[in-house]
């Protein structure tokens, strides 16, 4: 049964790196699939877990959170604080029973287009896999008389 | 009980406090609150078992903070409470006295030494019923624990009396009341609730120190402690930092180390 | 209601070949608040520009969105443009069609949809945009160079001239560093003190620099442009201004024993004493630590004897506090001493030297004036073995990098010692000759082919004593690992340069990042190489790395031009991305409380405590506030922020928010 | 419409209810949940908790839920589409079965004053739709004072049917509304006659610790008395007194949603926040806890019985069970009676 | 002190003089030794080569031993068993599953709780003030130490500190009497296993230390290791026929100096057993030997 779902993805980028990596893909020329929507941030640290859950809340199917490398980032720590700020996000949604399979984590430096692609692609499969996200839709709907 | 009583009287008497935040007898067998500024009335103080909520909540309420340097009645996290407010400026232990009563001795905590090493002597222990709990929820697969919190959070109906209750929860506008943009829905359906309770838990990770307040304060009985148990035990674990130790400490969640560690970023 | 304008380009066919621009504009042209909807080809060209300009005054646009390529590429351009129709620039956006839609995604109607979304996202983010103005910040006119050898000698000299004031510190009595106590200097030999001493002399003469020599920075506070450096002025026991440097108390002072520091511990100095006889300034000072008189308060021999009774016993150090514009780092680098070898005999054999000692002993004011001679015995020495890669290189010790002059100066100094020894032999071991500068080759191949050094490639394992000759025990790779060993008079270890002591202090009192080894960060290894991630703060010289005279000259030049161009317009004009705390109406004032993560999860050091007082100077609350010369805007702050008071313009709260919403509805 | 007397078996009450599951009518009865006791959708009769003093939360959630949709809109390819959840909504016919006495007069309050000058639709809908069985009190606990504001452990007020538990596992019945009736009627087989019985000595005792009408008359002139202050340093400023409390009927509008869809809804208010009356200019006109508090006892005693001639507290004590400050409102008010002259 | 002991194959067999001075001395310093029961090789140099795991199941069969005597510290004075057994616990302290593939092998629980001392060490913390107080200036003899290999490294396993020019031995031999010389082959290689394969390489590498070590005026070499013994004392005449030298500077154990230095007997040092005549004695005049408990439990 071949699945045709379409997911909806949104991806919260960094600027210098993951959004210049994008661009990469882009002038190389690199195909991937057009479930993905990129939103620019200056920084990983940027990225405030709330707007993950109102983007599930909105119905999207699946998160792309990427940015630069440890080390490599354009505000020396930025990146640093974004990854303990996942590492206990992950772990409390998951704690609330939250699964978190549908949000993608990644470092993308601006010279890994190809890896930007491949991001992009396995994502999109694996939220094809597991199927419109709804336990958060029907959450938005629970409890109102 | 008369250690306390004694000791508050001289600190009354002195002026070195103009008010003793403590502990009172209640409606029924329950305890309240009371802020006692005749060193008359001192003997209404008690001391028990029953005294488990965590007063320096109103530590920095403006009416409170009207009556001039208070002297509070503390049990073991309250000072760890009082630590993690002084390492976020919100506090200076130069103008509180901290009355910790240990087996009817009374001592003084006035500077931040004093506060630490009393903090380390007593860490948090958690009552049976808790443990039991926080085993529980462990064991549980991640659609039962969907099921377990969705279930649980139904009955909230955000009265905030956790936010009230909680002396780390000092913001004058808290996110909830920011509706440019509306982060979090003021609504109290399941997506209001669980947006509430998430935040409510990553705000106090790296800074709860289990007091448990919040979880005598909730009127619908919802065990929301155990969300900041939970946050506080994955700062612990990931980045072995624990609040309410030291008065200068860096908190967990504003600062980081390159060496920290995480297997789901690839 | 706002009015928007919607642009969207074909960028010629890039776009238009996958993406149905004209279905774009159109959908956008029915979305509410966008005023203008039109589809071009070129809208980066002049007629395209002026599309946008003359969109913006017919429609009264209050936001543009251009839909082409990516804002890395053109944002500045159509910001421009718009600037130029009198439109605040930030008031436009760009979405991404090119790199992040057409030139990734097949045409279909998938690929336009993408391209709807993307750009109404944008729409709804211009929405939500203020307009925003350049922040203006004045800088102080004065340049702190800190660190006096050639580095900081010639960015001085370089700011300076470009009539800029300058204040030099230097830690030792005199400046000169390094490169004063070398004899001469590769490739060229031509002495360093005749090459040096002038520049000495011009620093001491040039109006616009104040040099002050055994001084430390204090600490250093502020920002680019209105740094406040605190000085501290070590006490010389010696008033400069009467002093004439006769040198009378130096000759009268008892005490002669004491290992001078210039001359690497080779030759001795009193306890008051000029550093080498070239110093700028030549004045002394006294070493407090040795001198009598700061021990039990007897002596004063020098102040007896001095003509014009400058000594001062009960001169304090002195704290000066200066404003500067901008920081130029020149505190150079260090070698390793021989202790730090064990194979090598951990310094006890006083014939094994490094080759600092070895250039002393080479230079004509040296201990032995230039005379080689052997510190044991004072005989010259007829065999001498010279030890490339001495710790450098070599992670079991630490230090896995190449010291980079060690070759040049090892070639130099067995060529200088066949110049002075005509008959002695000298041998080189060696990895791998580094002589890639100009003129570097030919010199290194002179040494063998004229001055018949012995080059042995290969490692020598341990030295020791045999009835007073060093036996060096090593192996000759070229000759299939044969072993080697010479009964040497003397051998010279060409140490590992390593970062100056006290370079990690001074990068934390000034904020700035430094690696594993101490040396100073540069912002971009080959982009931005004499600049830190510290706006207003420069580089120079071997603290960022070891390097020779040449490059460390050019960077010198390089770092002062950088300072040149800050100080070259009145004020500093800065892209307006940065944070702010928000300020409501009293009795709140702000909604921040005080807690302060925000200024320690902050990079760059640019949040600040602010008192809020009542009209009586009553402390009502303490708030957070961003200082705008040094926020770079990463927003950390701001996703950080618990009660949401901190917001980052350009993608503040609301227009990331509406972005995900737009997006997702 | 006589007023019939019955008696009905406890067993045969548990059928009678069963038989309003099976007829499908939604009943919401006392359950027990996580030591708390609670109104909830009842589908199986033998977890009704029948002995209890006071549930968690009052029923007033039957009547003006803690979240409502009034109404929700979308855009369908470019036209506006409106739902009125008021007209459109269809609100199924629900009964509430062990409510005590000062619940029921409460839920009567709410309609009367949700009744008042603009009529709100959604709560009469609701109250249309719904049948009270309540339980009278045979005991209570000290945070208990019903007979002080005007009602009694026994008051038929509000209620459609009345039992009252008579010993040996009887009911003493008292049908009192037509809606009472037919339910009743619906189901008479299993009521026994009975002649009138003097319920009094069953109910529990229960004094008066203060009159309301004094206390009204007192606080006309209570604004700027010190009492506030005092009592109101413990106070922390939560919602849960106003949420748990049978009567409190502030509700907050909220719309969700994009300009392309969204909802309207109503959800409960506190006047205990200080966000209740913060205006945007910054200024708080209660700028202190003192000023909510009293805000809190004035509208329940003064403002409303002067405005609607209704008493804004039925003397349930659920404010002061679930108040995490001990705020204790029967405390307040004999204070006041006490201490501010008449 | 009381300390386990494991003797090793050498100090049962090719150098049984090194045993047998150490308990002679033993009970002078306050030293109780007792015996690992039913030890095992040690895998000594050739077990590495064969197999990984074996190398370690060896030396952890015998710690695993030490274990279950309750030993807190284990004395190892040959050097090559010192060498293995040490670098064995710290491979199998960090790396969990090579320990539980070698605790099944050796079906014996090991935690490595042990800690494995070489002679030096334990040397140094018998030979206390107070015990040099009775030998004061007892072996007034030059003397060079020869640390050879296995002492000093690898430096990750044996944590000497300075490994190019280790003082241990020479501190010891301050403590009772003797001066020792500064000299250059202090851990050069004595050409060891080679001398059953390239007797003439040891005869080279040996004839290089003998040659440096007289040509310094040295009286005796003191070593700690039965290998470095054996190449430099009983290949005596193989080195003089290589280097074509004559050599008389004799190789003493730094136990039977100390044995000396307290005037025990030269048989119950094993003098007699060296291939080269010890030229050098202690001062202090010769007392009969103590018999010792352990000695008992031994013989």
């Amino acid at each position: 049964m071949e699945n045709n779902f379409e997911p909806k993805i949104v991806a919260f980028v960094c600027n210098w790196c993951t959004y210049a990596g994008a661009d990469l893909t882009g002038t190389s020329r690199i195909k991937y699939a057009t479930n993905v929507r990129i939103i620019r941030f200056p920084c990983t640290g940027r990225i405030d877990y709330n707007l993950l859950l109102k983007a599930f809340a909105q119905g999207a199917d699946g998160v792309i959170v990427s940015g630069c490398h440890p080390n490599d980032c354009h505000y020396t720590s930025g990146n640093f604080h974004a990854r303990r700020r996942w590492i206990v996000f992950k772990q409390m949604m998951e704690y609330m029973g939250i699964d978190m399979r549908r949000v993608k984590f990644s470092w993308v430096s601006a010279a890994e287009g190809a890896k930007w692609a491949d991001i992009v692609n396995t994502t999109v499969n694996e939220i094809r896999e597991l199927g419109p996200s709804q336990e958060y839709l029907e959450m938005s709907r629970q409890g109102v008389a | 009980m008369q250690a306390l009583h004694q000791k508050a009287k001289e600190l009354l008497e002195s002026g070195k406090v103009q008010v003793i935040i403590g502990y009172g007898d209640g409606s029924g067998d329950r305890v309240r609150p009371v802020f006692i500024s005749k060193a008359e009335s001192a003997s209404d103080l008690i001391w028990d078992d029953r005294c488990r909520q965590n007063l320096a909540v109103y530590l920095n309420k403006p009416e409170i903070k009207k009556l001039g340097v208070p002297a509070i009645v503390a049990t073991p996290v309250v000072v760890k409470t009082i630590i993690q407010l002084i390492s976020e400026n919100q506090l200076k232990s130069s103008n509180i006295v901290v009355l910790v009563v240990d087996n009817d001795v009374v001592s003084e905590l006035t500077d931040n030494a004093s506060l630490e090493a009393y903090s380390a002597g007593h860490p948090v222990v958690f009552p049976p019923f808790v443990v039991k709990e926080i085993k529980d929820i462990a064991e549980m697969s991640i659609q039962q624990r969907n099921k377990y919190w969705q279930d649980e959070l139904s009955r909230c109906f955000k009265c905030y009396a956790c936010r009230a209750a909680c002396p780390l929860c000092y913001c004058e506008r808290c996110l909830t009341d920011n509706n440019q943009p509306q982060w979090v829905c003021v609504a109290s359906h399941a997506q209001g609730n669980f947006e509430w309770h998430i935040n409510r838990a990553m705000h106090l990770a790296g800074r709860c120190v289990e007091c448990g307040s919040c979880t005598i304060a909730c009127p619908v009985g919802i065990p929301i402690g155990l969300l900041t148990i939970e946050a506080s035990r994955i700062v612990k674990q990931e980045f072995g930092q624990e609040p309410g130790l030291h008065c200068d400490a860096d908190s967990a969640m504003s600062s980081f180390k390159v060496e920290d560690t995480e297997t789901f970023i690839k | 209601m706002s009015r928007i304008g919607v642009f969207i380009c074909h960028c010629g066919e890039n776009i238009s070949a996958t993406v149905d621009c004209e279905k774009v504009a159109k959908t956008l042209a029915s979305m509410p608040g966008v005023a203008h909807s039109v589809d071009y080809k070129y809208m980066c060209s002049d007629p395209g520009q002026s599309l946008i300009r003359s969109a913006i005054k017919e429609k009264k646009l209050t936001g543009v969105v251009v839909a082409a390529c990516s804002p890395r590429m053109h944002e500045p351009t159509f910001r421009k443009a718009c600037a130029e129709a009198r439109l605040n620039p930030f008031l436009c956006e760009m979405a991404n069609l090119r790199e992040h839609c057409s030139w990734v995604h097949a045409k279909g109607d998938a690929t336009t949809d993408k391209a709807i979304d993307l750009v109404s996202m944008l729409v709804e983010k211009v929405k939500r945009n203020k307009p925003l103005f350049p922040i203006k910040v004045p800088v102080t006119k004065t340049a702190l160079v800190i660190g006096g050898g050639i580095a900081g000698i010639q960015a001085a000299l370089d700011i300076a001239n470009a009539g800029q004031k300058v204040v030099l510190v230097e830690r030792e009595p005199s400046i000169g560093g390094h490169m004063s106590q070398l004899s001469e200097t590769f490739p060229t030999l031509d002495c360093s003190q005749c090459i040096l001493t002038p520049r000495m002399v011009e620093v001491a003469q040039n109006p616009n620099i104040t040099l002050y020599t055994y001084a430390e920075v204090e600490s250093l506070s502020g920002f680019i442009g209105n740094f406040t450096a605190r000085i501290r002025k070590k006490a010389k026991s010696v008033d400069e201004k009467l002093c004439t440097g006769c040198g009378e108390c130096a000759t009268a002072c008892p005490i002669k024993k004491i290992p001078s520091e210039f001359n690497t511990g080779l030759g001795m100095r009193g306890a008051i004493y000029v550093p080498f006889p070239q110093a700028v300034p030549n004045k002394p000072v006294i070493d407090r630590s040795r001198c009598t008189y700061f021990k039990s308060g007897k002596c004063k021999f020098c102040a007896s004897k001095c003509p014009a009774q400058a000594i001062r016993f009960d001169q304090q150090d002195e704290i000066i506090e200066i404003p500067i514009g901008s920081v130029v780092v020149t505190t150079g680098f260090n070698i390793k001493e021989t202790s730090f070898f064990p194979e090598y005999g951990y310094g006890k054999y006083k014939d094994v030297v490094t080759g600092l000692q070895f250039e002393r002993l080479l230079s004509a004011s040296g201990p032995t004036l230039g005379e080689v001679k052997r510190p044991s015995d004072g005989t010259v020495p007829k065999k001498i073995v010279f030890v490339a890669c001495t710790g450098s290189r070599d992670p079991a010790k630490g230090i896995e990098y190449c010291s980079k002059i060690c070759c040049m100066y090892t070639a130099k100094h067995a060529m200088l010692y066949k110049h002075k020894v005509h008959d002695g032999d000298a041998y080189v071991f060696y990895m791998d000759i580094r002589a890639a500068g100009k003129g570097y080759d030919e010199f290194f191949r002179r040494a063998i082919e004229e001055d018949h050094v012995n080059y042995i490639r290969g490692r020598i394992s341990r030295i020791y004593e045999r009835n007073g000759k060093l036996i060096v025990r090593g192996a000759d790779t070229l000759l299939g690992a044969q072993q080697v060993e010479i009964e040497a008079d003397m051998v010279v270890l060409a140490t590992a340069a390593v970062a100056n002591d006290g370079a990690e202090s001074l990068a934390q009192k000034l904020h700035v990042s430094y690696d594993a080894h101490h040396f100073f960060a540069e912002a971009h290894p080959k982009l931005r190489p004499v600049e830190t991630n510290t706006a207003g703060i420069f580089l120079a010289g071997a603290c960022q790395s070891p390097k020779d005279i040449p490059e460390t000259v050019s960077q010198a030049s390089a770092a002062a031009s950088k300072v040149i161009g800050l100080f070259s317009n009145a004020e500093l004009t800065r892209e307006p991305i940065i944070a702010v705390v928000n300020r409501t109406a009293p009795p709140l004032f702000s909604t921040c409380v005080g807690c302060f993560m925000c200024q320690s999860a902050c990079p760059y050091h640019a949040i600040e405590q602010e008192e809020i007082k009542t009209r009586e100077g009553k402390l009502i609350k303490m708030v957070a506030k961003v200082n705008p010369g040094l926020c770079q805007g990463c927003g950390t702050c701001v996703a950080f922020c618990r009660s949401k008071s901190i917001d980052l313009q350009g993608y503040s709260n609301e227009q990331v928010y509406a972005e995900v919403m737009e997006l997702l509805s | 419409m006589s007023m019939q007397q019955r008696v009905i078996q406890h067993e045969n009450l548990l059928k009678f209810l069963g038989e309003i599951i099976s007829s499908g009518k939604q009943l919401y009865a006392p359950q027990k949940k996580a030591e708390k006791t609670y109104f909830l959708p009842a589908s199986d009769v033998h977890s009704i908790v029948f002995d209890y003093i006071q549930t968690a939360e009052s029923p007033k959630e039957l009547l003006f839920p803690k979240t409502e949709r009034m109404l929700s809109y979308e855009q369908v390819d470019g036209k506006l589409k409106m739902i009125d959840h008021a007209e459109g909504e269809i609100f199924p016919e629900r009964v509430l079965f062990g409510s005590h006495p000062c619940d029921a007069v409460a839920l009567k309050t709410l309609t009367d004053f949700f009744r008042h000058d603009v009529p709100d639709a959604f709560t009469q809908k609701r109250q249309d739709s719904l049948t009270v069985i309540s339980v009278s009190c045979i005991k209570a606990d000290d945070n208990c004072f019903c007979t002080s504001v005007g009602t009694s452990p026994g008051d038929t007020e509000g209620s459609d049917i009345l039992l009252t538990p008579i010993g040996n596992a009887k009911y003493y019945v008292e049908v009192m509304t037509e809606k009472g009736q037919s339910l009743f009627a619906a189901h008479e087989k299993y009521f026994e006659n009975s002649d009138i019985i003097s319920k009094d000595k069953y109910l529990t005792k229960m004094s008066e610790v203060f009159s309301s009408s004094e206390v009204t008359a007192r606080l006309s002139k209570a604004f700027d008395h010190p009492i506030w202050s005092d009592a109101s340093l413990r106070c922390l400023g939560c919602g849960a007194c106003a949420y748990v409390c049978p009567v409190c009927s502030c509700f907050d509008i909220q719309d969700e949603g994009t300009d392309k869809k969204g909802d309207r809804l109503r959800c409960w208010d506190s006047c205990g926040f200080s966000l209740f009356t913060l205006h945007t200019s910054g200024h708080n006109p209660r700028k202190n806890q003192s000023d909510r508090w009293r805000q809190r006892v004035m509208h329940k005693f003064s403002y409303m019985p002067e405005r609607y001639e209704l008493l804004g507290c039925v003397g349930c004590g659920r404010c002061s069970r679930a108040c995490p400050a001990d705020m204790n409102i029967k405390e307040q008010l004999k204070e006041i009676t006490e201490k501010i002259e008449g | 002190m009381k300390i386990g002991l494991y003797p090793g194959c050498s100090l049962e067999g090719s150098s049984r003089e090194y045993a047998e001075s150490l308990r002679a001395i033993a009970p002078h310093l306050g030293l109780e030794l007792e015996e690992i029961e039913g030890w095992n090789c040690c895998g000594a140099s050739s077990a590495h080569q064969l197999d990984h795991t074996l190398s370690l199941a060896l030396p952890a069969r015998i710690l695993a031993q030490a274990e279950k005597q309750k030993f807190p510290e284990l004395l190892v004075p040959c050097a090559a068993c010192y060498n293995r057994l040490a670098s064995t616990k710290k491979d199998l302290a960090n790396d969990a599953s090579t320990r539980d593939k070698v605790t099944d092998l050796i079906n014996m629980p090991y935690t490595g709780v042990t800690s494995v001392q070489n002679i030096l060490e334990v040397l140094n913390l018998v030979l206390t003030p107070d015990v040099q107080k009775k030998i004061p200036a007892a072996f007034p003899h030059k003397v060079v130490c020869y640390y050879g290999c296995l002492l000093v490294r690898p430096a990750s396993v044996v944590h000497a500190e300075k490994m190019e020019d280790p003082m241990q031995m020479d501190d010891l031999m301050k403590r009772i009497g003797a001066t020792p010389l500064d000299w250059g082959m202090k851990t050069e290689c004595c050409g060891a296993s080679l001398s059953i394969t390239r007797t003439d390489i040891v005869g080279k590498l040996c004839g290089n230390i003998l040659e440096d070590a007289t040509m310094r005026g040295a009286e005796a070499i003191i070593v700690a290791c039965p290998m470095c013994h054996s190449n430099l004392d009983m290949r005596r005449k193989e080195i003089e026929r290589v280097t074509g030298k004559k050599f008389s500077i004799p190789i003493v154990y730094i136990t039977q100096a100390i044995g000396m230095a307290l005037g025990l007997d030269a048989k119950s040092l094993g003098l007699h057993r060296h291939f080269v005549e010890v030229s050098v004695h202690g001062k202090n005049k010769v007392q009969q030997n103590v018999s010792s408990p352990s000695m008992a439990a031994v013989s």
